[in-house]
């Protein structure tokens, strides 16, 4: 489609004409838009560039350096402690290496960082198609309100595994090659599959709450600060009723941050490290709780663009 | 209707948006909630410390600058962007109305989201003592006036009044005021957190003036910020 | 209209005394409701305005320029909501950025499309009218909306109202303390062409009262119909004040061209040639020419007489370019 | 691709682009549209209504976004809501409102927007780039949206709805907010766009001058029904017959002009300078001549009496 395509003269001029020795050596080309008639890639393709675009604006790629600013400082926060890790492990005697975080242990000094992306992201990526009109563009494409959230919340979960996976991925690389790694193929590939179910888990239990946030409003300092504000309280809170008050600790289940870590420790079977958070309730809770809070929270999203009028 | 009543009439109503009730809302009912679990805590000790703790750790620490934050600093910022501060400010009604209207306003609305709530809690966390109910509602209208006229001013002054507002909170009231004996002067929280202190008889850190001083001197910051609120209305270049 | 001038800065070749005012004695006229002298305005260095004197009558006066040229930016200059970097700005007895007074007797129509969503467009208006200190706000502001034609009783919120409704909303709070000056960026924007007709006739009934209204609209058309004064804009100076066709006798450089249709065109054009009044004549076809003259009031009265004369029937005169769209053109330096 | 298959304008000699028959819509009690039809063909068409006449409620079901109550609704063979996404990739589309994401650059948006309506990726960034050279901004795709000014946006706007070279293409305003010299230049583009690429354009404009100026077809919607619709020259040709003269002279000149036509039996209305005589035979042309001659007066403007699109357009409203 993107070769030149020659025009045809009217009426071409020989290339034998005697009178004219020049003609036929020369051609102009049609250039610049014109007509496609190639294949359509449909809902799927809109769908696969929605979530592309969205990674870009979430991460401000293609966008003038102050957009990448905090993005890259947040994944950076999330990245650091793995490579310090990496750089001990690497430095010090096999005996100290045993004695380095544990791959779970690790989501205990990058929560912040995680749910920080997680409010900035959400917010960055709903709020903003909304105030900029992008949605109504979206809604007049392939797209429509469904396929347009589903996209956005793909687009979501897979940056927030970037930095709920990828740095403890690192960490088992890194301890694999120190030979401080699991021992044997089938425990490091069970290692390895845990590690993503972790961040998988941890991620989702994130992502929906602060997506449900954005969904609220359209302006993004707004929902960035609820979220950053709501996932810390909402430890706060819920340790003061219960520690505190004697309240049922079923109440630690509203535990946001909480509950995404006791899932973790679950998953990879060891014994919770936080004193204070401490959680008694069956697996089964633990899973139907951070289920009700992706349902409930989708349901709100949900909720909001239903009735969204869209200004188009 | 004054023009001066009318301005506070539009001005709060602009403020009471749905998500901004609702934040309110919620954390009105979360400090009762942390207060009941105190309560329960303290077992039936005479819980006069927990109670003026809570109020002044989470109370004029968090909840009242971050309510007077989001509702003060978007009394002029929301009108400046979504660019409506013009019908107001060209007409021929005295600029300091329109100040003062922005102030009352954010500060009345504040005030049932702040002072009731949390003088309720403490009240409930010190094991229903009156004395402190008292105290802190006190130091917690003075507190919320304060900080919303330093907020009001702010929101005509820059663009994004919140991120500057937090930044100021975390770094100056909450962490700079708490360590140094002059700095403690500078900083609003000081003044409240005195009343506090004296009323309900509890040492708390960087608290020490007297309630009358306590009064004033939020007063006085209350009337220099309309003061610079005013003059940077009669300079502010309008769209 | 006496008062037009096109100064020389408006082609960019600023004479020594482009930012000097007209002579003082003539200037401003003794009626003039709103005088600027020789304002600029620039932002963060970028220069808007530069070196604009204006004095503006009761009556209608359209507002033109390209964008960016500093419509905007002068109007805003004009009723106080921005500070000139120099110069000065008197409206209706009084600086307007200061004086309260001043400012009370302007009705201003902003240029942005912000209105307090959550409320109704009743309570808007009769805000206005408070903070204007009337009496019986509720009351003049119902008559305010009369006047754009909107109903006073309605409940919705304006938030939920379409571009053209806000637009009334916005010249109704405008009109409310019934103003001497009325100043509107692009009011007629989002109205359908009905509403627009309406408006149109709003205005020059407020003209024909007395009052001094200043419309900007980027439709020459429609400027057209707001009646003959214009005031250009153009690069940030000004580059003409006055009636648009008396602007139009001003470009000497630039004759007129006339597309006549007639059935014996050709012996017509000979003839005005002729007569000398017309320069040049373009025969497209027997019945179609195009002359181009100096003296086109000449040109006009002999069309029907020579027509006649050779028994032509003129079925079409249409001259090409004395419309505003061509001064227009002129001035901004694209034609 | 073979010459000659840039020129592929859809058939549409039997089929209209778009065709409403007595489509309604309600909104729990309020009534949006109550019957209407109209048939859209290809060319430029211009959609023009009130204020709250239901103009966009008809462009919105057009698009697929909402569910008629009754009638029939086509779009290029189709029932726009239920195969909606099947539409809309055909379509393209320009909204009102002049925000546009404000860090993303020219290029990346409309590449997006035609990876959105179907295009392969390869294909939409060079797509991008020609639709912007298209519209004359070239040398600006790079730069972030929120730096331009109007006019660029109104250019980015028209880039990003025909990037994927749809069979049809909806402009909401598109001159709102040029001035007169850019306003000539969008009318040019658009005009560009129909007649060198075949593609249909249906524009909404509240500028009845500019729809004149350059749409082939109207659609007036008004209180929820079709008041006209059909070519422009059906509409503003019907019944138009005598001669409209502007004479140069003052208001008591101009009386006298329109006395003495009376008083040769010509029907006669005088609106400011401009004198309208109404016959249905030519002889009125001589009869206006005549009298200039007699009289002495010069001629301004002298043209067949036609109606203008605001005379049909007020008029249907009623």
């Amino acid at each position: 489609m993107t070769t030149p395509n020659p025009i045809v003269p009217t009426s071409p001029a020989s290339p034998a004409d005697p009178a004219n020795p020049i003609a036929g050596t020369a051609q102009i080309f049609d250039q610049g838009y014109r007509r496609y008639e190639g294949e359509r890639t449909g809902v799927a393709g809109a769908m696969s560039s929605l979530v592309r675009a969205t990674w870009r604006q979430a991460l401000g790629l293609k966008r003038q350096t102050r957009n990448k600013l905090i993005p890259f400082m947040i994944i950076v926060f999330a990245f650091v402690p793995a490579v310090v890790f990496v750089g001990l492990a690497a430095l010090l005697p096999d005996d100290f290496v045993n004695e380095l975080p544990t791959y779970v242990e690790y989501y205990g000094f990058v929560v912040a960082a995680i749910y920080l992306f997680a409010a900035f992201v959400s917010s960055a990526i709903l709020c903003e198609d909304r105030r900029t009109g992008m949605l109504g563009v979206y809604l007049s494409s392939p797209l429509d309100r469904r396929t347009y959230l589903a996209g956005k919340a793909i687009a979501f979960c897979t940056l927030l595994f970037i930095v709920t996976i990828l740095p403890i991925l690192l960490m088992l690389l890194a301890y694999s090659l120190q030979n401080a790694g699991p021992d044997g193929f089938g425990n490091w590939i069970e290692t390895f599959a845990k590690i993503v179910l972790s961040g998988v888990a941890f991620g989702l239990v994130f992502a929906f709450p602060s997506l449900a946030v954005a969904s609220t409003t359209d302006r993004w300092v707004v929902a960035t600060a609820t979220n950053a504000a709501m996932f810390p309280a909402s430890a706060v809170v819920t340790d003061l009723l219960v520690g505190e008050g004697n309240l049922t600790p079923h109440l630690r289940l509203l535990n946001i941050p909480g509950l995404a870590r006791e899932l973790t420790f679950r998953i990879f079977n060891e014994p919770q490290a936080s004193l204070w958070s401490r959680f008694d309730n069956p697996t089964w809770t633990l899973v139907l709780a951070a289920l009700g809070w992706i349902l409930v929270s989708g349901g709100i999203v949900w909720a909001n663009y239903r009735r969204l009028l869209v200004r188009r | 209707m004054t023009p001066l009543l009318a301005l506070y009439r539009v001005l709060s109503r602009n403020l009471l948006s749905r998500g901004r009730l609702t934040l309110i809302g919620m954390l009105g009912v979360l400090s009762i909630l942390v207060a009941f679990a105190i309560n329960r805590g303290n077992d039936g000790d005479p819980g006069l410390d927990a109670g003026v703790t809570f109020v002044w750790f989470l109370g004029l620490g968090l909840v009242v600058p971050i309510i007077s934050l989001v509702l003060a600093s978007s009394s002029f910022g929301d009108l400046v962007e979504d660019e409506t501060l013009v019908y107001l400010w060209h007409r021929p009604s005295p600029r300091w109305m329109l100040a003062v209207a922005a102030w009352a306003s954010s500060t009345t609305v504040a005030i049932p989201a702040t002072v009731i709530p949390l003088s309720v809690a403490g009240y409930i966390a010190s094991g229903f003592d009156l004395k402190v109910f008292g105290a802190s509602a006190l130091a917690i209208t003075v507190a919320t006036a304060a900080y919303s006229s330093l907020f009001v001013f702010l929101g005509l002054l820059v663009r994004r009044a919140l991120i500057w507002g937090l930044m100021y909170l975390f770094i100056w009231e909450l962490f700079v005021a708490r360590v140094g004996n002059g700095a403690a002067t500078l900083s609003i929280i000081t003044y409240p957190s005195s009343i506090l202190a004296s009323i309900a008889d509890v040492e708390l850190a960087q608290a020490d003036r007297s309630v009358l001083t306590g009064i004033l001197v939020p007063l006085i910051v209350s009337a220099i910020a309309m003061a610079l609120t005013t003059w940077r209305l009669d300079n502010v270049d309008v769209a | 209209m006496t008062d037009l001038s096109i100064p020389q800065s408006s082609n960019g070749i600023a004479p020594v005394t482009a930012s000097a005012p007209p002579a003082p004695a003539a200037w401003p006229p003794a009626d003039a409701t709103v005088v600027a002298y020789d304002v600029s305005k620039s932002f963060k260095g970028v220069v808007a305005v530069s070196n604009v004197s204006i004095a503006i009558t009761p009556g209608v006066t359209g507002l033109l320029g390209p964008n960016g040229a500093g419509k905007s930016t002068l109007l805003r200059m004009l009723s106080g909501q921005i500070k000139p970097s120099s110069g000065s700005v008197w409206v209706a007895g009084g600086d307007p950025r200061s004086d309260a007074e001043a400012r009370g007797r302007i009705g201003l129509v902003p240029q942005q499309d912000g209105v307090f969503e959550g409320e109704k467009a009743i309570d808007i208006v009769s805000l206005a009218a408070t903070l204007s200190g009337l009496d019986q706000p509720t009351e003049r502001a119902a008559h305010a909306l009369g006047l754009v034609e909107m109903d006073p009783g309605l409940e919705r919120p304006v938030g939920t109202f379409s571009k053209g409704m806000r637009q009334r909303v916005k010249i109704a709070q405008a009109l409310v303390h019934d103003p001497i000056v009325l100043m509107m960026d692009e009011p007629l924007n989002g109205l359908d062409p009905k509403q627009r007709r309406q408006m149109i006739e709003l205005f020059h009934g407020l003209g024909d009262a007395g009052k001094t209204v200043l419309v900007s609209s980027h439709v020459l058309d429609e400027v057209e119909r707001f009646g003959s004064l214009v005031i250009v804009i153009a690069k940030g100076r000004l580059a003409a004040q006055g009636d648009f066709r008396a602007i139009r006798g001003l470009m000497d450089n630039q004759p007129l061209r006339v597309r006549i249709q007639c059935t014996a065109g050709r012996q017509l054009g000979a003839a005005l040639v002729a007569s000398g009044s017309v320069m040049g004549c373009r025969v497209d076809s027997d019945s179609l020419i195009e002359v181009t003259t100096n003296d086109i009031r000449q040109l006009r009265r002999e069309l029907a007489p020579f027509a006649r004369h050779y028994g032509g029937r003129l079925e079409e005169v249409i001259p090409l370019d004395d419309d505003l769209e061509s001064v227009f053109r002129y001035l901004v330096g694209d034609r | 691709m073979p010459p000659g298959a840039g020129v592929n304008v859809p058939n549409s000699e039997t089929v209209p682009l778009v065709s409403a028959r007595n489509v309604s819509k309600s909104y729990g009690s309020h009534v949006a549209l109550s019957d209407v039809s109209f048939d859209i063909e290809p060319g430029i068409t211009g959609v023009l209504g009130a204020n709250g006449a239901g103009k966009t409620t008809i462009l919105g079901m057009i698009i697929g976004l909402h569910k008629s109550d009754g009638g029939q609704l086509q779009v290029l063979e189709q029932d726009p809501w239920f195969a909606g996404s099947d539409v809309r990739m055909r379509l393209g589309y320009a909204p009102e409102h002049h925000t546009l994401p404000p860090t993303m650059q020219a290029a990346d948006f409309v590449q997006h927007v035609a990876e959105l309506h179907g295009l392969p990726k390869t294909e939409a960034i060079t797509r991008s780039s020609d639709a912007l050279w298209l519209v004359g901004l070239g040398e600006e795709r790079f730069r972030p949206m929120g730096s331009m000014s109007t006019g660029q946006r109104q250019r980015v706007k028209l880039a990003q709805a025909i990037a994927h070279d749809p069979a049809i293409v909806m402009l909401d305003e598109p001159t709102d907010g040029l001035d007169p010299v850019q306003r000539d230049a969008m009318l040019d583009l658009i005009r560009d766009v129909a007649e060198r690429f075949g593609i249909s354009v249906i524009l909404s404009s509240h500028l009845l001058e500019e729809v004149e100026q350059i749409c082939d077809g109207v659609v007036i919607i008004g209180e929820g029904r079709t008041l006209a619709s059909g070519s422009l020259d059906s509409l503003v040709n019907s019944e138009a017959t005598g001669v409209v003269v502007e004479v140069d002279a003052d208001d008591r000149a101009v009386a006298a002009f329109a006395a003495q036509l009376q008083a040769r039996g010509a029907s006669v209305t005088i609106h400011q300078r401009r004198v309208t005589i109404e016959g249905s035979d030519d002889s009125v042309f001589d009869l206006a001549r005549d009298v200039c001659a007699d009289e002495g007066l010069g001629i301004v403007r002298m043209s067949r009496r036609r109606l203008s699109l605001e005379d049909v357009f007020l008029e249907s409203l009623g």
